[in-house]
């Protein structure tokens, strides 16, 4: 196909090179610098979209991103399908494969339009009203219909192939918007030290400048004085440019989120550019310079593809070189739409009439089009359209009624006004004031460090919204600390368009107005509008949510004025109380991927790996997730599932010894004269006895009694301790300790150093490990006598120092040595081939359960779930009774807590050894009791143990502790298991072993 | 994300920041002295502010130290900074809206 | 009434739907009623309907600051399930399942109760042992939950990235089929009109700015910005601003209010099935009968009344939601917005008589309490027009706090919502 | 008896293969390991230890001193790293504690704790800004700056040695994490 819509641009650059696309599964030519919507225009076509409630035929009504309508789906792979997209932002390129979006079986003859003809049982929400009987049928039917009718464009289906970065930036003067006023601030902004940064959306920077061709700037013509700019700004090394660069989000403190649409108007991009780039900006100063969107006039069927808005056609002419009709009707409140028609007009088309709803047109813009022979009809109104796929004709008539004469038309143009982009002023908080003059609300009282300038400011003369981008831009230099050099003066010569304007539906008599849409995409006519105010739904807000109006992927650019004017007039309320929706992030839908950035993969989260991992994973070894860290979980060989691998390991640790990783735990060193106080404070335990050179088990609570962590500490000096914690709870209490020690007792001499990743930690058990480690220590005696259970030493293991720790959570004979980190695998591999003789096997956090189970050992997280005290746990013992206070310790005291039915740690044995209990089970009396059944507790841990030959479990019970003996019920899907309570300690009671 | 200023490193984004909750809710002297419902309210109650409130903020990732914040909660603008220990300024005392 | 069915639908239709009268009435307030509710969102609404069908409360008010449902009620990802933990909570919340269950037609008005099946997923192997604690518990206490492996994960939500380059794959998760969503707006309006029409006095922009009390300490009124009313009982239904409130009637509550957000992305077709949460990594999706997906995003760590939150919130939420469905990726944020919501110290709510004789609070739903809706006005309701709480809502007061006899979720298992 | 050779490994170690493959006019290479000692304590003794080390500390919030291979960087108001590359932790920590024997303050060797980055080239600042939320310009983050702060997920401590240069030190584990994320921005930037 041809393009016959092409017309001259504006700027003359006609040596644009052909670009071919397709289309619904057409071909089409295009030029360079076309947006879809400008290239299929150029091949007039018009209908590119569905409506998503009525199906209606729609076609563009915008040049930008705005549009309601012209949804499309672009991509030529599911990897890289991305729906919903605006074909009047979809910059074309060699290849581009785009559809439509939300019709079956075809654009043209969509089965949805069926819709339309029960359009009139489908007011504002219907679907409240029905669908209720029977009521199984909501589930099955109705929801199902519903659902499948939903949505517009389909989700991609395969992972996005494409990458996504964030950069965060700072800068003293943030400018959102290019246009005049944009670049006369950035102009003056950039004249001083001040960093800059100017973005804009659209490909092109220079705003409203590249669509007109009457005004002129410093002698240049308009587009011609913004390239000249913006070639100025490239020069400033203290300015960046951002084009393609949506300023999407206001966030907190002068924090602005912009998008960066890097290769989606690329064909071929290279291998290094992200698709999307995320910029988080920290501006001191921000100038909002984003421009005013027209808006549409509500009549009687006005969204037909070739109605359209007035200046997006100047646009299509001016700067893209395509008329989007040849025989136009314009329909406008306001002179803009009078210009837009001369530059039509100018480019070939025949202006049919202008319809002016004003009761006199007249000055320079009407007398203009009148001295070019265009029929104008004031007082006057579109009052319907006809065509089908494409607008045929437009009916005429007085503005109060009477009859209507139809006239022969491609095209219709709308102009209802401007309206202020204030998004970003409003989510910046700032407060917004109506304007009668224009019909729209303006930017008040600034919360952050910002200024508006320009349209969006409520300046429409380009001489008035220049001077006001020169002014804001020089104010924040000047604010950000950076007074601009010198002040410039421009030349402009324009004529105003004036500030008319009309918000609401154009029809008198609403009882004859047929459907008149104010939300296009959402189908949302002024007649649900009105019904919505006469169901009771008066509040703005609530008249959005009950149509929908505004909630489209436009967030009601066009619409959200035009449905105030309806209610307003409609309840005869002033529209500054009838109030407004709120504003809220993004400007524009933004690209999930650009969100999450790097985020991905392994960089979602780091993997915290020890520095013995390689030698696991070299091993074979399955990995478990622990919080961020990857911990070895067991150590299969060749045809062992998990059980057997667990049996293997735990039956060669417990008779003769396995090798454990044990670095993720954390360490904390603290240091200082009252560093045992300290310790007597955060600890339930109490420490002053504690000699240097002896571990101790503590426990550490919340400040409302619950059990928080644990671990073993060793004294290395009266003034310094060696605290071991949970892999999962390092972090957190190394935290709660720093908050004591600077907010509660900033007297204390003492201080923290995380040690966690200073310390490979290996854990050598099992009645030989003195044996292996032996040979390989120096300056130790490992001696019972010399080193007994709970103590610890220095001395060097392969010629590394080490503190080497006489310790066990298995109930065997153990060592945990500590080796600095960047030897921990030389180390381990010297002790594993040392143990080799004794058939040392390695061992996962899996057998480390067990083995600690059947000691009755807890483990924090698992017996524990934040609701347990340390006397539930067991743990009586390790609450210093002395101590006149602890963290933690006032709570212990309230009734609930010291209740003698509280759940209390036991150990449970099934009646039959086989049955292994499920983690997580429910412990009942009476299993037979009806539904609900009252529970009495749960098992936390339950294990095969080899070395028992049996099953063995751990179980929080209530009362557990006085039930000794007595057998419980643990009711499964499939039966009931039976189990005694029994001591926790399950395995070697005296403790014979790990003294030995 | 917010702009906080660390009285000990200037300005930082929130991100180098954890909050520890109202400011100024000294831990008792000897908590066994106290009534169940006195620990209780050390231990749970808090104003909930609605407008001037001064909160604890720890610059975790930077120099580690925590410090005070009165910060409007109906804006989120942060009148002033201050180190542990000081109070907060007679005008900024007042919690109205 | 006005009754709501398809037929009368089609009546209107052929009659250009002039007919239709306001949902709620618009009055003007009385001097005085014996309930005043403060706060109409779903829960304040629901105690007024419940007060006047199930307790012959009939003189009540519910005053609303702005417009009803315009608080959490308006801005929450909807999910409800009732597969809690604890007994306390799992009665709370699954007596309000069963009353979603027939709700449209209790209330004439269709409120798109969707059991679709919630599918929490779990992603380590403390996951696995929550969840299935819970599956266990949930079972004895006659709560639907299923534990699925995760191809039947897959297989239930074809979209997710089963067995994929997950950072933490998913290792199975926990399915309660009767759990789904409902059309937060429609919760509030059917409340409305069904109060409404038993003769509750819905009452928009009116706040509450006084709790006056006798000098004998009872309640005897309100002032508010539409003047003073009397009143014999008031409850305090106002989510994030409850303790601005009770501070007018000197109550202390052990509460802290956050900002948390939610979003939605452009609407596409169907296909994602169900709800999906994961507390491991903080994603919490399901797609709208409109088509968008309704994204969960998390609190920020300071308290504040903005209704807004930080930027950094929503690229962690949606750099979860990339990892479960990397397809996603693709998909366009079209709105996001934040709520307040009331947390308290075990994020439990307190739905409970207060010191002040006359006045009652029901606060502290904090992440989630949409799903407890109807359940939550229902108990709340009974104990105004009793004057003492009943079996499910007992466990919920505010000396719980002083006792020790928390009821803390979310410690037991992290999981929030 | 003893195992002789035993070679003190980097987290990084795995990454030096990747070091220079994506075309970008930032490089990252692994710093030489170091002793590191983390100085925590009042005032004098800060000028004690400072005066043993060789190296005079940093009163001033967030600068670092370096003296040769021995540098100090200023951590918190109490809290200082000395860092002595390609020394022995051992001995560097054993004379410092002699020298600090009668100081209120905590001496705790971390230098297996972290690794080393060097961020370096034209392009580094933006690169870091990738992940790290600071104003890196140059009037922001001058030359002799140092700060621990955040890159993506991971905590760091940052400092600039030269206009173009910047040094990343970060514990073991997070060390892949963050070599992988600064790998992708140079390569994406
Ligand atoms: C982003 C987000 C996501 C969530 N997701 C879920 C979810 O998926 N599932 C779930 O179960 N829960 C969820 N929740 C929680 C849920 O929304 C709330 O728990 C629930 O809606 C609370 O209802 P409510 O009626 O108590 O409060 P609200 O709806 O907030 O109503 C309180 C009302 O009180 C009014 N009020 C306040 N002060 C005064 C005054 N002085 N005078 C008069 N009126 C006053 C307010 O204007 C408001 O309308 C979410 C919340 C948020 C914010
Ligand atoms: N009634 C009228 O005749 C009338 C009305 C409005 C505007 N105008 C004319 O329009 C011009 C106004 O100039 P201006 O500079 O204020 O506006 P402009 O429309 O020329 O420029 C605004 C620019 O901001 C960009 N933008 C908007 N929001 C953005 C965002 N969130 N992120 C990034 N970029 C964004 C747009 O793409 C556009 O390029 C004048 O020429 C004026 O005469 C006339
Ligand atoms: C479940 C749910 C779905 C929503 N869907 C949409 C939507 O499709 N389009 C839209 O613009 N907003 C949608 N919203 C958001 C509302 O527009 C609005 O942001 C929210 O109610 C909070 O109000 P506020 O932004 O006016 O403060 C939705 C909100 C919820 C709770
Ligand atoms: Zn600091």
């Amino acid at each position: 196909m041809t393009d016959t819509y092409r017309v001259r641009r504006g700027d003359g650059a006609e040596s644009r090179n052909a670009v071919h696309f397709t289309f619904e599964g057409k071909s089409y030519q295009g030029l360079a610098g076309d947006t879809l919507a400008s290239a299929l225009i150029a091949n007039g076509v018009h209908l590119v979209g569905r409506s998503f409630k009525y199906h209606r035929p729609r076609g563009f009504v915008s040049a930008g991103s705005e549009e309601p309508n012209a949804l499309v789906g672009v991509g030529a792979t599911q990897s890289r399908y991305t729906p919903n997209l605006l074909a009047t932002q979809v910059e074309i390129y060699e290849g581009l494969v785009a559809e439509s979006q939300n019709r079956w079986p075809s654009l043209e003859t969509d089965a949805g339009f069926l819709n339309e003809y029960f359009s009139a049982f489908l007011p504002a929400g219907f679907y409240y009203k029905t669908f209720m009987w029977p009521r199984m049928a909501w589930k099955k039917l109705y929801e199902p219909v519903i659902r499948r009718m939903a949505g517009l464009g389909r989700a991609p289906a395969e992972p996005d192939a494409d990458r996504y970065t964030q950069v965060f930036a700072h800068c003293d003067v943030l400018i959102v918007g290019a246009g005049p006023a944009g670049l006369a601030a950035a102009l003056e902004a950039s004249n001083s030290d001040a960093t800059v940064i100017l973005c804009d959306e659209q490909a092109e920077m220079g705003g409203s400048l590249l669509s007109d061709r009457s005004a002129s700037i410093d002698g240049m013509q308009a587009a011609d004085w913004a390239r000249a700019a913006l070639d100025e700004l490239r020069k400033r090394p203290n300015v960046k440019l951002m084009s393609r660069t949506t300023a999407f989000g206001w966030y907190p403190h002068n924090f602005v989120g912009l998008n960066e649409r890097v290769t989606d108007h690329l064909a071929n991009p290279a291998a290094n550019q992200p698709r999307e780039r995320l910029w988080q900006v920290r501006a001191k100063e921000v100038v909002l310079a984003a421009g005013a969107i027209e808006r549409p006039l509500v009549f009687t069927d006005n969204d037909r593809p070739g109605i359209m808005l007035a200046d997006a056609a100047r646009t299509y002419v001016n700067r893209y070189g395509v008329v989007p009709g040849k025989q136009v009707v314009v329909f406008t409140a306001c002179d803009s739409a009078y210009r837009a028609a001369l530059d039509l007009k100018a480019a070939g088309a025949k202006i049919q009439v202008i319809v002016d709803l004003r009761k006199s047109a007249s000055g320079h813009w009407v007398d203009k089009a009148r001295a070019e022979g265009i029929k104008v009809r004031s007082d006057s109104i579109v009052r319907g359209t006809s065509g089908r796929l494409r607008v045929k004709s437009a009916q005429i008539s007085n503005a109060q009624g009477g009859d209507a004469e139809t006239v022969a038309c491609d095209l219709i143009l709308m102009s209802a006004g401007f309206t202020p982009s204030v998004h970003l002023f409003s989510q910046s908080r700032g407060k917004l004031s109506y304007s009668e003059e224009l019909r729209a609300y303006v930017p008040g009282e600034s919360v952050e460090r910002e200024r508006s300038v320009g349209a969006c400011k409520g300046l429409f003369a380009l001489d008035s919204v220049i001077e006001s981008g020169a002014k804001g831009g020089r104010d924040a230099a000047a604010k950000a600390g950076f007074p601009p050099r010198g002040e410039r003066s421009y030349t402009v010569s324009a004529r105003s368009v004036g500030a008319d304007a009309f918000i609401g539906s154009v029809m008198a008599d609403h009882q004859a107005e047929k459907r008149a849409w104010v939300d296009f995409q959402n189908d949302v006519t002024a007649k649900d509008v009105r019904l919505a105010t006469r169901e009771g739904f008066r509040s703005i807000e609530h008249v959005k949510r009950y149509t929908t109006t505004g909630m489209a992927t436009d967030q009601g650019k066009l619409s959200n004025m035009n449905a105030l004017g309806v209610v307003s007039k409609q309840i005869d309320v002033a529209v500054p109380k009838v109030g407004l929706t709120t504003f809220r992030p993004p400007y524009t839908p933004t690209t999930f991927g650009s969100f999450a950035g790097q985020s991905r993969g392994d960089l979602f989260d780091p993997v915290r790996k020890t520095s013995i991992h390689p030698w696991a994973e070299a091993q074979g070894a399955q990995f478990e997730d622990v919080g961020v860290w990857k911990r070895a979980w067991y150590f299969p060989q060749v045809g062992e599932d998990m059980h057997a691998a667990v049996a293997r390991e735990c039956k060669a640790t417990r008779e003769s010894v396995g090798i454990f990783d044990a670095s993720t735990l954390g360490k904390i060193e603290i240091v200082g004269k009252d560093a045992a106080e300290f310790m007597n404070r955060m600890y339930t335990n109490a420490w002053t006895k504690l000699e240097p050179g002896r571990l101790r088990y503590g426990v550490m609570l919340r400040e409302d009694g619950f059990i928080m962590d644990d671990g073993v500490v060793g004294r290395m000096a009266t003034d310094r301790f060696h605290v071991t914690t949970t892999t999962g709870g390092a972090a957190r209490v190394l935290s709660m300790m720093e908050d004591y020690l600077q907010t509660e007792w900033p007297d204390l001499e003492v201080w923290l150093t995380s040690t966690t990743e200073q310390w490979s930690v290996i854990a050598l058990q099992g009645p030989n490990a003195r044996r292996v480690l032996e040979p390989l220590v120096e300056g130790i005696d490992l001696s019972a006598d010399a080193m007994p259970h709970m103590s610890v030493r220095q001395g060097r293991i392969c010629g590394v120092p080490t503190r080497l720790f006489r310790v066990s959570f298995t109930g065997e004979l153990g060592f945990e040595v500590n080796v600095p980190a960047g030897y921990g695998r030389a180390v381990w591999e010297a002790i594993f081939a040392a143990g080799k003789s004794y058939g040392i096997t390695p061992y996962g956090t899996e057998t480390m359960h067990v083995l600690r189970a059947e000691k009755g050992y807890i483990i924090v997280g698992q017996e524990t779930d934040g609701t347990v005290t340390p006397d539930d746990a067991g743990l009586g013992w390790a609450v210093g009774k002395a101590k006149r206070d602890f963290v933690g310790k006032r709570s212990l005291s309230r009734p609930a807590l010291v209740r003698e039915d509280r759940k209390q740690l036991v150990g449970l044995l099934t009646t039959d050894p086989k049955a292994v209990l499920e983690e997580g089970a429910q412990i009942v009396l009476d299993p037979t009791h009806p539904i609900p059944v009252p529970m009495i507790g749960h098992v936390t841990s339950a294990y095969w143990s080899a070395t028992l030959n049996r099953s063995i479990a751990l179980a929080l019970v209530r009362g557990g502790r006085s039930r000794m003996g007595e057998e419980l019920s643990i009711p499964m899907p499939d039966g009931v298991i039976k189990a005694k309570v029994v001591d926790s300690i399950l395995f070697d009671p005296k403790g014979e072993r790990l003294n030995a | 994300m917010l702009l906080i200023n660390c009285p000990y490193c200037g300005p930082r984004p929130e991100a180098e920041f954890a909050n520890g909750g109202q400011a100024h809710i000294a831990r008792p002297a000897d908590p066994m002295s106290l009534t169940d419902d006195e620990w209780a309210a050390y231990l749970y109650m808090r104003d909930n502010t609605k407008g001037l409130h001064h909160e604890r903020w720890r610059h975790a990732n930077g120099c580690g130290r925590f410090f005070n914040a009165s910060r409007d909660t109906t804006t989120d603008v942060i009148k002033r900074t201050y180190r542990m220990g000081e109070r907060p300024e007679a005008e900024h005392q007042g919690a109205k809206p | 009434m006005q009754k709501f069915s398809a037929l009368s639908l089609l009546r209107a239709g052929l009659t250009g739907h002039v007919g239709w009268q306001r949902q709620w009435r618009s009055p003007e307030p009385k001097p005085g009623y014996d309930v005043i509710i403060v706060g109409g969102g779903g829960h304040g609404l629901a105690t007024a309907y419940y007060l006047a069908s199930r307790y012959g409360v009939k003189n009540v008010a519910v005053l609303e600051k702005g417009w009803i449902g315009g608080g959490n009620t308006g801005r929450n990802t909807t999910i409800i399930r009732s597969n809690y933990l604890f007994d306390e909570s799992a009665g709370i919340y699954e007596h309000a399942l069963k009353l979603w269950e027939g709700l449209s037609q209790e209330l004439n008005y269709n409120v798109m109760y969707s059991p679709r099946g919630v599918l929490m997923l779990a992603h380590n192997i403390h996951d696995v042992q929550s969840f299935k604690r819970h599956v266990h518990a949930n079972r004895l206490n006659g709560i639907d939950n299923e534990w699925l492996s995760p191809e039947e994960c897959k297989e239930f939500c074809p979209p997710l990235n089963v067995g994929g380059s997950m950072r933490y794959p998913i290792l199975g998760g926990a399915l309660q089929r009767r759990g789904g969503t409902a059309r937060h707006d429609a919760v509030a309006w059917g409340y409305a009109r069904a109060a409404d029409a038993l003769g509750v006095d819905i009452i928009e922009n009116c706040e509450v700015t006084g709790i006056r009390r006798a000098p004998t300490g009872e309640v005897v009124g309100v002032d508010t910005t539409r003047g003073s009313i009397n009143a014999k009982r008031i409850g305090v239904v106002a989510a994030g601003n409850t303790s601005t409130v009770m501070n007018m009637a000197g109550v202390r509550l052990p509460l802290e209010s956050f900002p948390l957000q939610a979003l939605v992305s452009e609407p596409v077709k169907p296909i994602f099935p169900c709800v999906v949460m994961s507390n491991t990594i903080h994603a919490y999706i399901s797609q709208s009968d409109k088509g968008e997906m309704v994204i969960g995003a998390g609190t920020d760590v300071y308290t504040s009344y903005t209704q807004r939150g930080g930027l950094h919130i929503v690229n962690h939420t949606l750099d979860a939601i990339c990892e479960l469905v990397p397809a996603f990726r693709r998909l366009r944020m079209l709105r996001n917005w934040g709520g307040l919501v009331d947390v308290t110290p075990d994020r439990s709510p307190i739905v409970a008589k207060t010191p002040v004789s006359g006045l009652y609070v029901n606060c502290g739903w904090g992440t989630g309490g949409f799903k407890a809706t109807p359940g939550s006005g229902e108990v709340f309701a009974s104990t105004i027009a009793k004057d003492e709480p009943n079996k499910i809502n007992a466990p919920f007061t505010i000396e719980r706090f002083r006792d020790g006899a928390v009821i803390d979720e979310a410690a037991a298992a992290a999981v929030a919502h | 008896m003893l195992s002789p050779a035993i070679m003190r490994s980097n987290a990084l170690s795995p990454m030096r293969s990747s070091g220079t493959t994506a075309a970008s006019a930032t490089t990252l290479s692994i710093l030489p390991d170091a002793a590191k000692l983390v100085f925590r304590g009042k005032t004098e003794a800060i000028e004690a230890a400072g005066a043993h080390f060789g190296v005079k500390p940093s009163l001033e919030a967030c600068r670092f001193a370096a003296v040769g291979g021995r540098s100090v960087y200023w951590l918190g108001p109490d809290e200082w790293l000395f860092q002595a590359v390609n020394e022995d932790p051992i001995e560097v920590f054993g004379g410092m504690s002699v020298a600090l024997q009668a100081q209120a303050c905590s001496l705790v060797d971390v230098s297996h704790r972290s690794d080393g980055i060097a961020v370096a080239g034209p392009t580094a600042a933006l690169v870091l800004n990738h992940g790290c939320p600071l104003d890196l310009s140059l009037k922001a983050f001058p030359v002799g700056m140092c700060t621990r702060t955040v890159l993506g997920k991971a905590s760091l401590l940052l400092s600039r040695s030269e206009e173009h240069v910047f040094h990343v030190d970060v514990w073991r584990s997070f060390a892949p994490y963050v070599w992988q994320f600064l790998d992708e921005a140079r390569s994406l930037s």
